[in-house]
């Protein structure tokens, strides 16, 4: 009996403790996270967060002076040092914002980093006119891709450029018009990634050569699959990479 | 492309290949063959070629390509008896990268099915156990150069794993966690390879 | 057995196996001869496709043996250019690597490894990660700091090197030698990549 | 990029777990609800629980203002229970998504608030130890089908995180070496198989025999006619035409 109930209450306290996973939709620090950890296994590069951003480097600016004023009154009653009780809880507010700002600093700054390197790795598939990838690019990124690509072309040049004629481009092992550039870098869409489900869905086909091949989807689930089947329940929300 | 900066890609196309020569070949006798004594290669000559040669050539129909050493029967009749104890390194480092080309190419389903078999049957049998843990593994020249990198981001990943886990934990006193370890293990409680080898690193890094 | 591509083969072998994250000495000679041999391989080719013209033969109805032997030479060139980019290739990963461990400041006995491109290269991205970085144009945020994710808000530091007055967000701290100090961690990370202060455990 | 991996780092994985909230009693009193922040925290009384992020409780906790109130599945008599049910069930148990990182900071800076302490951080680190041991055994018996897709019940981040890498490059493998899954198998070889060499006749079927003049007319017969080999030779046409068009936008 009472392990019966023990059990119980393991039960209970088990489903408790996985339910407090939910984060409040409209925190923007919450919706960088999932942006930054999307972005890190996505293999291609994911919409540049515009709207996120705008709102977070602005929070950011607000903050730094609120922590600069936290400060200053600290600093005016009693030298930091943690003198009157009012002191001390300044200094103890300047800490906490400090810590925060530190917190959100990092995110953006990994953010920017993951997508400059995937950037990088697929710097020319990313310029080509004929696909969207520029469009998701912010201008800042618009304008590093393209400079990357004309100092990587300078670079890789040097050694080309005394290749045999029509085996010197960077583009194509022999150069040929209209044929396609066997040479450039693309990420792959098959990779297989992890996700935690955020909305239920029924019978999601993965694979479009394998119809039968359903899959319920359940919130929380966690499933393993390869990008390219998930890519559109990633773009609707219906499910995050982990 | 997106595998044409890859260098391991690259190596796995180094590999040697017998091929027949279908037509003959201007001017490159002695290139293709030490031991041709004309300056053109005669038609039906037999030589060895390094892969990135062959696919090009043999679409075109100018050579028939042979079974590599590589995947000679007696070696899949190792792989299919011991499958844990075969040092695929050396038939051929890329044994699977090349092998995964060289079915492209010739698309031979029997060939196909080999690979595949001889890779769950390693992956599963020696890779799965050795590439989640940290405890020594003594049969890394055994393994392939795609095998030694899938064994290598499992272990670096167990790797910091535990260097996270232990990390800053000036505090945690060897004598309590090893000692309770030890009542544990004294209990009959599971894992002691694992438990053990988590202890040693506790006491290492304090 | 030919022996096509093997210099190539050695080029992506030795940078293949030199140590991850260092920069081995960049092989100009070998590279020169892998440029070379594509050269005479093309050479080659040319001859090739010229003693089929004065024939009156047109390409169409080019002999097979000599139609594989333009192809050999064609895939030969083809793999040189392909060693040559994976090294390449490989190097310049390297080399960015190191703009964000070391900073804009080429150290001189890296430099010293890397081809007279290769040196260009580094500067030039480094002005490109700064550019980015910038207030102006760029996204207004150093994105080099915090490689990892912020634990202690303050870390301790002793100094190194002498290096006087520092502004800090808690005031002016003089970086004597010897002296340790609370600093943020934000704050400190670009001296200890410098090698000004270390972190005191 | 240094500090660019490509796949979570567990640090990240840990940083992330920080966000999880968690009970705390203050020591002090701050009643001002926060500033144009981006979360709001408090208000603060002594001896009152309030819930706030894990590495806000960390701050507090290091300072000596707080004491955090341990969660209820952190406690000898559930962890227990939870060891044995996970040795005998086949399925991982529900766990919270961060347990490994929450239970190992409270080990490591709330000591003084968790009843037996070393005993807790060695049935934690059982809990995974035993998860890891299945993880393993559901490893071995993966093959090509899970290129298909795979549903991991209640596995955790860290536990993803740390056998990610090998999971998915595995998999990779298999993708590219399944039968299943590679392009409609032409059996020109396999007729022959028992001398495990080619037949070419086929192949010249596939190909037709004209293909080779074709494709070396177009790489060739222009660099026949002309002479100016240099002229060219910086010609990178494709990328320079589409980034001059970008830069005069």
């Amino acid at each position: 009996m009472a392990e019966a109930s023990q059990q119980d209450d393991l039960a209970e306290i088990l489903a408790e403790a996985s339910q407090q996973q939910q984060q409040d939709p409209t925190n923007i620090v919450a919706r960088l996270k999932r942006a930054y950890v999307n972005e890190k296994n996505a293999p291609e590069l994911l919409p540049f967060e515009h709207d996120l951003l705008e709102q977070v480097m602005a929070k950011v600016e607000d903050q730094e002076l609120v922590v600069q004023q936290s400060r200053e009154a600290a600093a005016a009653a009693g030298g930091g040092g943690g003198g009157g009780g009012g002191g001390g809880m300044d200094d103890l507010m300047a800490h906490i914002y400090q810590a925060e700002l530190n917190r959100v600093r990092f995110l953006i700054r990994a953010y920017y980093r993951t997508r400059l390197f995937k950037i990088e790795k697929y710097a020319v598939h990313v310029v080509k006119p004929e696909t969207n990838e520029f469009a998701k690019l912010s201008p800042q990124e618009q304008k590093y891709a393209t400079d990357y690509v004309n100092m990587l072309e300078e670079h890789f040049g040097s050694v080309l450029g005394q290749m045999p004629e029509k085996y010197s481009s960077m583009l194509q092992q022999i150069e040929e018009d209209d044929a396609e550039m066997d040479m450039v870098p693309e990420p792959n869409l098959d990779k297989h990634v992890f996700c935690r489900v955020r909305e239920d869905r029924r019978d999601v086909m993965f694979d479009p050569n394998d119809p039968d091949n359903t899959m319920d989807l359940d919130q929380g689930d966690i499933i393993m699959v390869r990008y390219r089947f998930i890519k559109g329940l990633l773009e609707d929300g219906a499910l995050d990479l982990i | 492309m997106s595998r044409y900066f890859d260098i391991d890609s690259f190596l796995a196309e180094q590999t040697r290949v017998p091929v027949v020569f279908n037509s003959g070949c201007t001017g490159l006798g002695k290139e293709m063959d030490k031991m041709c004594q004309t300056r053109d290669l005669p038609m039906g000559e037999e030589v060895e070629l390094p892969f990135w040669l062959v696919p090009k050539l043999f679409e075109q129909n100018m050579v028939g390509p042979k079974m590599p050493d590589c995947f000679d029967e007696r070696v899949w009749q190792v792989v299919e008896a011991e499958p844990k104890n075969v040092p695929l390194r050396d038939f051929n480092p890329h044994f699977f990268e090349f092998g995964a080309r060289f079915t492209e190419l010739l698309r031979d389903e029997e060939l196909h099915e080999q690979l595949e078999k001889a890779f769950t049957a390693r992956y599963s049998k020696l890779l799965v156990g050795a590439a989640l843990s940290t405890s020594e593994f003594k049969d890394r020249h055994l393994l392939s150069r795609e095998e030694e990198k899938l064994l290598d981001a499992g272990r670096d990943s167990m790797k910091a794993f535990h260097d996270w886990k232990y990390s800053t934990t000036e505090k945690l006193t060897v004598a309590h966690t090893v000692k309770a370890n030890k009542k544990r293990r004294a209990g009959g409680a599971y894992g002691s390879n694992q438990r053990r080898a988590m202890g040693d690193n506790l006491t290492n890094r304090v | 057995m030919s022996n096509f591509g093997d210099k190539a083969a050695t080029l992506v072998q030795d940078i293949s196996q030199s140590e991850k994250g260092t920069i081995p000495p960049y092989n100009d000679e070998l590279v020169r001869a892998v440029v070379d041999e594509s050269n005479e391989h093309h050479r080659s080719i040319l001859r090739l496709i010229g003693d089929i013209q004065e024939q009156g033969t047109s390409l169409d109805a080019a002999a097979p043996e000599d139609a594989a032997a333009i192809l050999v030479h064609h895939q030969a060139v083809l793999r040189n250019k392909r060693a040559l980019l994976v090294y390449l290739n490989e190097r310049a990963d390297r080399v960015r690597a190191l703009r964000w461990e070391v900073g804009t400041a080429l150290p001189e006995d890296l430099g010293e490894s890397l081809s007279h491109s290769e040196r260009g290269y580094f500067q030039q991205y480094s002005a490109l990660v700064n550019r980015y970085q910038g207030r102006r144009g760029g996204v207004g945020i150093n994105i080099t700091l915090d490689p990892t994710p912020p634990k202690e808000h303050k870390v301790q530091v002793r100094v190194l090197q002498e290096r006087g007055e520092l502004v800090t967000r808690d005031g002016t701290v003089d970086l004597a030698k010897n002296t340790v100090h609370l600093l943020w961690r934000d704050e400190a990370q670009p001296l200890i990549t410098e090698g000004v202060v270390e972190m005191v455990v | 990029m240094k500090g660019v991996r490509e796949a979570l780092e567990h640090q990240e994985v840990h940083f992330l777990a920080e966000d999880e909230k968690v009970v705390i009693l203050p020591t002090f009193a701050l009643t001002q609800r926060a500033l144009p922040a981006f979360n709001t925290f408090g208000p603060f009384r002594p001896q009152i629980q309030v819930t706030v992020p894990f590495w806000l409780a960390l701050i507090l906790k290091k300072q000596g203002r707080c004491l955090i109130v341990p969660p209820r599945w952190l406690q000898i008599s559930s962890l227990d229970s939870l060891v044995s049910l996970e040795r005998t069930d086949d399925i991982f148990q529900t766990l919270p998504f961060h347990y490994v990182e929450i239970a190992t900071d409270l080990c490591k800076y709330a000591r003084d608030d968790l009843p037996e302490w070393d005993h807790l951080f060695d049935l934690v680190e059982t809990v995974r130890s035993v998860r890891h041991n299945k993880m393993q055994a559901g490893l071995r018996s993966l093959d090509a089908r899970a290129t298909k897709g795979v549903k991991l019940s209640n596995i955790t981040l860290l536990e993803v995180n740390i056998m990610r890498a090998f999971m998915t490059n595995s998999l990779e493998f298999y993708r590219l070496l399944s039968t299943q899954t590679a392009v409609a198998v032409v059996g020109i070889a396999s007729s022959l198989s028992h001398t495990r060499s080619l037949h070419l006749h086929s192949v010249t079927q596939r190909h037709g025999p004209s293909i080779v003049k074709v494709s070396f007319e177009t790489f060739f017969q222009t660099r026949c006619n002309t002479t100016d080999t240099k002229v060219n030779k910086y010609r990178r046409r494709y990328l320079r035409r589409d980034l001059r068009v970008r830069r005069y936008q």
